[in-house]
């Protein structure tokens, strides 16, 4: 008889905290973790100072290499999943594999999110959530001197404080419908903008973009409502999104990511979701959270697996540490750091 | 499943005409068609969309309108507005086969370039003698008028407001629909001498037993002009309008004040239209608060993108508890939600959370959650609002003579189901009053040849419509229309996605050696090795049990669902025993004018 | 570097490979390379191209692939053991059909693996209208991933295709050049470029030559006139190149009805004093062992060539053994003593063709090249190959005139060679014959003549040892603790594995030998006898040469013999080594 | 005009009930898609069905070549021998078993090449052996080199500046040697063959079915489908197949009629 299959999209904190948890409870689970990266786990958040010179590569990366063959978790790298069949209980990936499970845990955080109006700029703007971006970053600032950060979430704050250490000049243009995961008002407004100056940050506030132009490989043109900007490279940080695309009319339940109740169940039995791409519903809050940061994300994937072992943990988020933004709230460790 | 036939207690023989073409009514061949052909099924109307896209391609412009305007009379608007059921049918948008095919912005190319000078041909049959009586002109109406006109009735439209069109005038932004080339296709419509009276309300200005003493029949199309209410507290405050009001308001250019920050409560394209024209207006932050999730708002993907892309915030899970104001509105209350399983209408069940309160602030909400039909003083058997009922499939109200359609008797639906609704009844009218059929459906089957099509075409990405950008320009003047429309480059590109889904290709058996020639040419897994066929009580093939043991291959079987015309097993098969038909589902007018 | 193409047959895995040979050669590298493919001509078998690049001269395949380039998936996995860690697979991520977990590639390989996904067919098709070009569009996937400059490639492919017409030349290009801005595109911040082309090897002009081109090269050059054969694999391309080259050289190639006719075409066309010769495979072989018998006895010259495959019988055509060296050293009816040497690369393919000429003409016997599938269809790219005017003289001992009229065709000389007339000449008429006969050449069966007349065929064959090869000896030291002899294609893997040995410290030694039959006992022995150990690793069953030369030590040799059908790997022999240094001591 | 897709599945069920290829083996043939040893195939398959003889009586014997293969795809008992030795081993099986049926394939190559020494031979003894010689005019299996029966000109890479010798004529050697059933069919009309399979079958001695078919891979000039679909035609309605001299004049007349062109009366 084949063993049970259990498989698990995604291959950051969450995801693994929750192949190990499964592993480390039963021997006989099949596991597969696919991660769409072509790279091991890494600590994302660590990425300014990996693009800053500051950590070396490895520094990033979590487990050794041999680590899930020891542990007999089948790793697939660098493989998408095109869609996940509920009916058949068969994940595609984009290659056209047909992948069969019996219990499935989402884990696949989030990506950048970029305003729609902004969209068709996209080509010109530089995210900093991945590996490959920060090795995109890395070769950007071999030559580029002045950067314009637009947006404002948690990651650019020390990306800023990064560039700032590598000498770099740094442009802030504060977006008010991106300061994520915050809900902005005028008082973080000044306090950011008081930090950021006092830092030597050049900071614009209420602008609205008109348009940008690529002149060169290493110069773009930026047009708001009050000024023209020519500047080397531009950093969108506009907070995350679940990155739940694939999953749509799966039948899951998807609102901003995947609905799961406080035990991280999807409306499908013996499928979870857990990180960056879970929502939940807080009593307290009276609002949905969606859980960013390393640690949360851990501990959910922990939470996970143990329920699909049988398990009943609730997954609670302490009130204090959840932010709201554009109608969600989200839950961070990583606040306290600014 | 039956067929949405026409005749669905009478079956036309099977006939053959003059070059190879034979009309079936086999129900083996309509589900044939619906399994095979699945745009045409999804269209209320059955537009021929192979076809037309066909006609576009070979920048026959003209007759791929004429295609259109056959069985649903408004291309030019359609094109424009049209809810694309059929896309999501689109074969090209099947998984691993990239995106549906534009198939409504062809449409709309037909339209733009099928030249100004066109004449519309028309086949009409001979004068009966009858009078009927059409209650509103919007499109449900003016599609049974049509209808009736062409096979020689006389027909008389009421219409309550000034002008024709019903929803498509005063229901679509102008930024959507143009208003010249929906008067266009109006007067169309009505060049068979239909009698157009406009400002006459039925039940104030004339009395329907008036009206069924003056005419053999009347029929309701007087669509849905109540708003649905919220049924909340707060709901009569000033700066709370309801969507149909609001939006009738801005069509008719009578500039309903908003304020400065708009809340929208709803989730169909009627909510979609009231938060984008508020923006026309001069709103500043415009939400919608939709009860379930994106992912379940029934209007397309790129009218939510387009939405956004004005500024616009979509709030989900939310429902509104009670409207909060103070001789003015100040904001409403809402409760969180949580989604359920999916109703049978496709809807999605909800459960608001209790315990979930919270406020949004706003001065203007705009409540666009669906509209019924009025109630007109008549007599016959109503529902408990007083609303005249009617059978849905004979469209007969329990008063001889007296029918009801469209939108009137089925609460909102779409254009194209109120097009395709008004041209059932105008059928079921003239059958009851003369006795005799009309028009009818058919299957179509014609030998065909080789296509030109090439299998790179699939590769061509989904042509995405112009749109005036930046946003900021849209805004200024309100009217100004936000899709450009296809060029004629772009819209020969996009015709060549088509697959083609009319062309049949099948291999003879008796004739075949097995030699899997056409297997190792085919472009994807269209040609199998098949041990068993799957059909449907109709006789539809609906799948195949293949097999790779030799001793069990029944036959090399093309399957239909997944070919993509591009002829490259024909060229290669040796015993030459593929051949290619083209099937369409087609309507027919039975006494066309000179037929004896 | 190792890249491997897998595909199944009909995908355009070989051409593939070719061009990957082709270019890289261009580039200035040294290549080896190898394809295996099934039997059936568009069936359902696996093709595999190998082809091993680097900077420095390369013996042998090596063990572990840096790249594999899938054209089936299926297939391919066959080929994921063989990976190293951090190898690259470039597949076809949109192939016609959804398949299985366990019948898909990238379930199989290892994390660290880098993928390569992409849309081969649908890119090939865009370009071309075909998806035939898949294996091109894969190339330039490799192009732009490891950083080849892309016009090696073009130039190859235009090398290839121009005389196909420009239809195609441009299909395939377009297919390429798909494939590359794909590949460009999609994966530049992952592209990890490891070939610096500055890094030339030696700016000697390179051909590019399998062991079978080269082989037919040689025969050319060796002043051929007739060749006759008939198909089978892996021997065919010999036929096929020359069918073309021949004829503009006033020579002709026949095909015959079957290898019976084939050799005997052969005979008859040297008994009249033209170079001929036929190349085969061991069935083809075993239906030719009477008439080489014929050969000896009659003492005619002719040239065979052995394109060893895997047997018995018809066996494993496509699969590369050396299981043949009995047949050729003893098949056949009598004690039919003939010449038998085995090149073990391509520069030796061509030499020891040409050899086999001179040594067939002037010991009128037949010389039997043994060969197999692995160095018959490998490439190498080496310096442009050519014989001496010495190698290419006319090596037959012709009577002299004073014999006019008293010519004994056979007579008993000291050296067994007897003076041979070729027909038209005058006053030299005479009758060769299989039957035994006198040195007159007239049928003789009395023990005496036979005694006699087989001492001299005997002496004759063993005086060739004067003109052969000797055997050459790779070693680390005077006293060595294994020491391993090899023959064939077999010898590269053996030095590869000597070599590394050596590097880690060991004292091992390699001794190539190329004279099969006879062969130089003296030097064979005093080398076995400075050896803790005799390893002798062939692809074969029951150690061919082993079993030639075993008695020559003074105790056992050791046996390495494998017949997996593939290429002796190096490690396997590395592995061996290690084990009786081990032991040993 | 047909009614689409609803024909298709009437004929597979029929096909499925009326086991029509238990003759076939579960191995997928691996010959080339398009080739027309799938014709022969599937025409032989026809005939044993119509006959009804069982399968375990039947014996198939072949060679080298592509035609080497048939055996694995045949739910018979099936002897695949060495190249060009098929004739003679199909007679040792009949000879030791009088009760089998026997057909020996081979193409070409092995037929009129390498084992074109036995053709003559096992017509004068008249073994009751069924042959079919699938001529393509081409070899195969070592990728495309001519053939016995290759026209005068046949350019293959073994060939390049064409071929000079003459092609023989199986049919018309067969009549020479004094055959006593010759047939000439084509590969892309099953019906004829299986009919003359049948006929074949039935006559009590040696029969020779001579198969004009394809070598798609390898031979894109001479005998293609195109080219043999409007070369080939059927023997005039009122042939003598009794009749050597009309036999002769009728292969001698024209190189593409097919049918039986000899079948001499059985004893």
């Amino acid at each position: 008889m084949n063993p049970e299959h259990c498989v698990i999209i995604g291959n950051g904190p969450a995801a693994n905290e929750a192949a190990l948890t499964l592993r480390g409870e039963s021997r006989d689970l099949r596991i597969t973790v696919i991660g769409q990266e072509p790279v091991r786990h890494y600590k994302a958040y660590l990425l300014p100072e990996y693009v800053s010179g500051k950590l070396a590569e490895d520094d990033l990366y979590v487990n050794p290499p041999a680590d899930h063959r020891e542990r007999d978790i089948k790793l697939r790298l660098g493989q998408k999943v095109e869609t996940v069949s509920f009916d058949t209980r068969e994940i595609i990936l984009d290659h056209k594999e047909v992948v069969r499970f019996d219990s499935l845990i989402v884990a696949v955080g989030g990506i950048p999110r970029i305003p729609e109006r902004l969209q068709v700029f996209s080509d010109l703007f530089l995210a900093l959530k991945t590996l490959a971006d920060a090795r995109i970053w890395k070769q950007k600032l071999k030559d580029a001197e002045t950067i314009l950060m637009v947006g404002g979430d948690l990651t650019s704050l020390s990306f800023t404080k990064a560039l700032l250490a590598m000498g770099k000049r740094v442009i802030f243009m504060i977006n008010e419908d991106s300061f994520w995961p915050l809900r902005f008002d005028d008082e973080i407004r000044s306090q950011v903008t008081e930090r950021l100056t006092a830092k030597g940050v050049e900071v614009l506030n209420r602008r609205t973009i008109k348009g940008l132009a690529g002149i060169s490989e290493n110069e773009v043109e930026i047009e708001t409502d009050a000024e023209k900007l020519s500047v080397n490279a531009v950093g969108a940080f506009f907070g995350l999104v679940p990155n739940v695309k694939f999953l749509a009319r799966s039948g899951l339940h998807i609102d901003r990511g995947i609905l799961v109740d406080d035990y991280l169940r999807t409306r499908f039995a013996g499928v979870y979701a857990a990180g960056d791409c879970a929502q939940v519903y807080h009593p307290e809050l009276r609002d949905y959270w969606v859980s960013i940061g390393y640690k949360n994300a851990w501990n959910l994937g922990k939470i996970a697996a143990l329920n699909l072992i049988g398990g009943k943990i609730r997954a609670q988020a302490v009130a204090q540490s959840i932010f709201r933004v554009g109608g969600i709230a989200v839950n961070t460790s990583w606040w306290t750091e600014f | 499943m039956t067929c949405k036939n026409l005749v669905t207690n009478e079956q036309p023989s099977t006939e053959k005409r003059a070059g190879g073409v034979v009309y079936s009514a086999d129900p083996a061949d309509f589900a044939y068609a619906r399994v095979n052909i699945p745009c045409q099924e999804a269209c209320p109307a059955y537009t021929d969309i192979p076809a037309y896209i066909r006609c576009a391609y070979e920048r026959r412009y003209g007759r791929s309108y004429e295609i259109n305007r056959s069985v649903n009379l408004f291309p030019g608007v359609l094109g424009r507005i049209c809810s694309r059921p059929c896309e999501s049918k689109c074969r090209h948008g099947e998984r691993e086969l990239g995106d549906p095919v534009g198939i409504c912005h062809i449409k709309r190319a037909a339209s733009d370039f099928k030249g100004p000078g066109r004449i519309h041909g028309e086949t009409i049959a001979s004068s009966p003698g009858k009078t009927v009586c059409v209650i509103g002109a919007g499109p449900a109406g003016l599609a049974a008028a049509h209808d009736l006109s062409t096979i020689g009735f006389d027909v008389t439209v009421l219409e309550a407001f000034d002008e024709p069109g019903g929803m498509l005038r005063y229901g679509i932004p102008e930024f959507r629909l143009p208003r010249n080339v929906l008067k266009q296709e109006i007067d169309t419509i009505l060049r068979f001498g239909v009698k157009l009276r406009t400002g006459i309300r039925v039940g104030t200005d004339v009395a329907m037993e008036e009206l069924l003493f003056r005419f053999d029949a009347v029929l309701v199309a007087a669509g849905c002009y109540v708003s649905r209410k919220l049924d909340v507290p707060g709901e009569n405050l000033p700066g709370v309008s309801s969507g149909l009001a609001f939006v009738v308001d801005a069509n008719a250019r009578r500039a309903p004040v908003i304020g400065d920050d708009v809340l929208v409560i709803g989730a169909g394209f009627s909510a979609f239209d009231c938060a984008r024209s508020a923006l026309r207006l001069g709103a500043r932050n415009v939400s919608l608060c939709i009860r379930a999730t994106e992912e379940d708002l029934r209007v397309t993907e790129d009218e939510i993108f387009e939405t956004k892309r004005e500024g616009i915030t979509i709030r989900s899970l939310v429902v509104s508890r009670r409207i909060l104001g103070n001789g003015k509105v100040e904001g409403v209350e809402f409760l969180r939600t949580g989604p359920g399983d999916r109703l049978p209408n496709g809807r999605r069940h909800i459960t608001p959370i209790e315990g979930s309160e919270f406020v949004i602030p706003a001065d203007s909400v705009i409540v666009a959650i669906g509209q019924g039909a009025e109630p007109i003083p008549s007599p016959g058997e109503t529902d408990r609002r007083g609303v005249l009922t009617a059978d849905p499939g004979t469209f007969r109200t329990s008063v001889r003579q007296l029918y009801a359609a469209g939108d009137f008797m089925t609460g909102p639906t779409t254009v194209i189901e109120s097009i395709a609704a008004g041209r059932r009844a105008a059928e079921q009218i003239a059958r009851d009053l003369t006795g005799k059929r009309f028009r009818e459906w058919a299957i179509r089957i014609e030998e065909a040849r080789l296509t030109d099509r090439e299998r790179s075409w699939d590769f061509i990405p989904r042509v995405e419509m112009p749109a005036v950008l930046p946003v900021q320009d849209r805004l200024h003047p309100p009217d100004r229309q936000v899709e450009i429309g296809f060029s004629d480059e772009e819209a020969f590109e996009e015709a060549k996605r088509c697959y083609l889904c009319y062309l049949h290709y099948e291999i003879d058996i008796d004739r075949c050696i097995y030699c899997r020639y056409c297997i190792d040419v085919a472009p994807r897994d269209c040609i199998k090795l098949v041990q068993e066929v799957v059909t449907d009580e109709q006789g539809a093939i609906t799948g195949f049990v293949e097999t790779n043991e030799w001793g069990r291959v029944s036959a090399v079987a093309i399957d239909n669902s997944r070919c993509i015309r591009c002829g490259a097993c024909v060229r290669v098969c040796p015993m030459d025993c593929i051949s290619v038909s083209k099937v369409q589902k087609v309507e027919r007018l039975l006494h066309p004018w000179g037929d004896t | 570097m190792t890249v491997e193409v897998c595909g199944m047959a009909g995908d355009g895995t070989i051409a593939a490979g070719g061009l990957i040979n082709e270019a890289m050669s261009l580039g200035g590298f040294s290549v080896l390379g190898f394809d295996s493919y099934p039997a059936e001509i568009r069936g359902f078998g696996r093709c595999v191209t190998r082809s091993r690049i680097g900077s420095e001269e390369i013996v042998a395949l090596a063990d572990r692939t840096q790249v594999l380039i899938s054209l089936d998936d299926e297939q391919s996995i066959s080929r994921v053991p063989f990976l190293v860690d951090n190898g690259g697979v470039i597949f076809d991520n949109n192939p016609s059909g959804y398949r299985e977990e366990t019948k898909s590639l990238a379930a199989k390989l290892e994390p660290g693996i880098s993928l390569f996904g992409m849309p081969l067919g649908d890119l090939a098709t865009g370009a071309s209208g075909t998806v035939r070009g898949r294996n091109l569009t894969a190339l330039g996937a490799f192009t732009a991933i490891f950083g080849v400059p892309p016009d090696l490639f073009r130039k190859a492919i235009s090398d290839k295709f121009t005389s196909k017409g420009k239809a195609v030349l441009e299909a395939n290009l377009k297919s390429f050049n798909a494939g590359l801005r794909y590949a460009e595109e999609k994966f530049k911040d992952r592209a990890t470029p490891v070939f610096d082309v500055r890094n030339k090897l030696g700016s000697g002009k390179r051909v590019m030559l399998s062991g079978n081109q080269a082989i037919a090269k040689a025969a050319l050059d060796a002043g051929l006139k007739l060749y006759f054969g008939y198909p089978i694999t892996p021997a065919t391309p010999i036929m096929e190149y020359l069918a073309k080259q021949l004829p503009q050289r006033g020579g002709r190639v026949m095909q015959m009805e079957d290898e019976i006719s084939s050799i005997g075409a052969v005979l008859g066309s040297y008994y009249a004093g033209a170079r001929a010769m036929t190349a085969t495979s061991g069935p083809g072989f075993a239906l030719m062992t009477e008439l080489i018998t014929h050969g000896v006895m009659a003492e005619i010259p002719a040239v065979i060539l052995n394109a060893q495959r895997g047997g018995p019988s018809t066996g494993l055509p496509t699969k590369t053994e050396q299981s043949d060296l009995h047949a050729a050293v003893f098949g056949g009816p009598g004690d039919s003593g003939r010449i038998v040497i085995a090149p073990t690369n391509v520069e030796e393919c061509y030499a020891m063709t040409v050899k086999s000429f001179q040594l067939a003409e002037k010991y009128q016997t037949p010389v039997i090249v043994l060969t197999d599938f692995y160095l018959d269809n490998r490439v190498e790219n080496l310096a442009s190959p050519a014989a001496s005017s010495e190698e290419k003289a006319d090596w037959n001992m012709y009577p002299h005139d004073s014999t006019r009229g008293k010519y004994w065709r056979y007579a008993s000389t000291e050296s067994g060679i007897s003076p041979r007339a070729l027909p038209g000449t005058e006053g030299f008429i005479y009758t060769a014959t299989g039957l035994e006969h006198t040195e007159r050449g007239t049928p003789d069966y009395s023990p005496e003549n036979h005694m006699m007349m087989s001492a001299k065929r005997y002496r004759k064959i063993m005086g060739a040892l004067a003109d052969l090869p000797s055997p050459v000896e790779f070693s680390s030291g005077r006293e060595l603790e294994v020491g391993v002899i090899g023959w064939g294609s077999t010898f590269g893997s053996v030095l590869e594995a000597v070599n590394t040995a050596a590097e880690r410290g060991l004292r091992v030694g390699a001794l190539k030998i190329t004279s099969i039959f006879p062969f130089h006992a003296d030097v064979i022995r005093s080398f076995m006898n400075r050896c803790g150990h005799v390893l002798i690793p062939e692809l074969n069953y029951s150690g061919q040469l082993a079993n030639l030369i075993g008695h020559l030590h003074n105790k056992d040799v050791i046996r390495l013999n494998m017949v997996t059908g593939v290429p002796f790997s190096p490690s396997t022999i590395l592995f061996e080594i290690e084990n009786l240094v081990g032991a040993g001591t | 005009m047909k009614t689409p897709g609803k024909i298709l599945a009437e004929k597979v069920k029929h096909i499925r009930d009326s086991n029509q290829f238990a003759v076939r083996s579960s191995a997928l043939p691996t010959w080339c898609p398009g080739c027309g040893y799938f014709g022969i195939h599937h025409a032989l398959s026809g005939c044993l069905k119509q006959m009804g003889m069982p399968l375990h009586e039947i014996v198939v014997v072949s060679g080298i070549g592509c035609a080497g293969r048939y055996p694995f795809f045949s739910n018979t008992y099936g002897l695949h021998t060495v190249h060009g030795r098929t004739l003679p081993v199909a007679t040792g099986v009949k000879m030791a078993n009088p009760g089998l049926t026997v057909y020996a394939v081979g193409g070409d190559g092995d037929g009129l090449a390498i084992g074109g020494g036995h053709l003559p031979h096992v017509i004068r003894r008249d073994v009751n052996i069924n042959y079919l010689l699938f001529d393509n005019s081409m070899y195969g299996l070592t990728k495309g080199q001519p053939s016995p029966s290759s026209p005068v000109g046949t350019t293959t890479k073994a060939s390049p500046f064409g071929t000079v010798d003459k092609p023989l004529n199986a049919t018309l050697m067969a009549l020479t040697y004094g055959i006593g059933f010759v047939a000439r069919l084509f590969a892309g009309d099953p019906e004829g063959m299986r009919n003359a399979f049948v006929e074949g079958t039935r006559h009590n001695g040696f029969s020779l079915f001579h198969i004009y078919t394809t070598c798609v891979t390898f031979d894109k000039v001479n005998k293609t489908w195109d080219n043999l679909k409007r070369q080939i035609h059927p023997l005039p309605q009122n042939h003598d197949a009794g009749n050597l001299r009309k036999a002769f004049d009728a292969v001698l007349d024209d190189d593409f009629t097919t049918g039986i062109i000899f079948q001499k009366e059985s004893a």
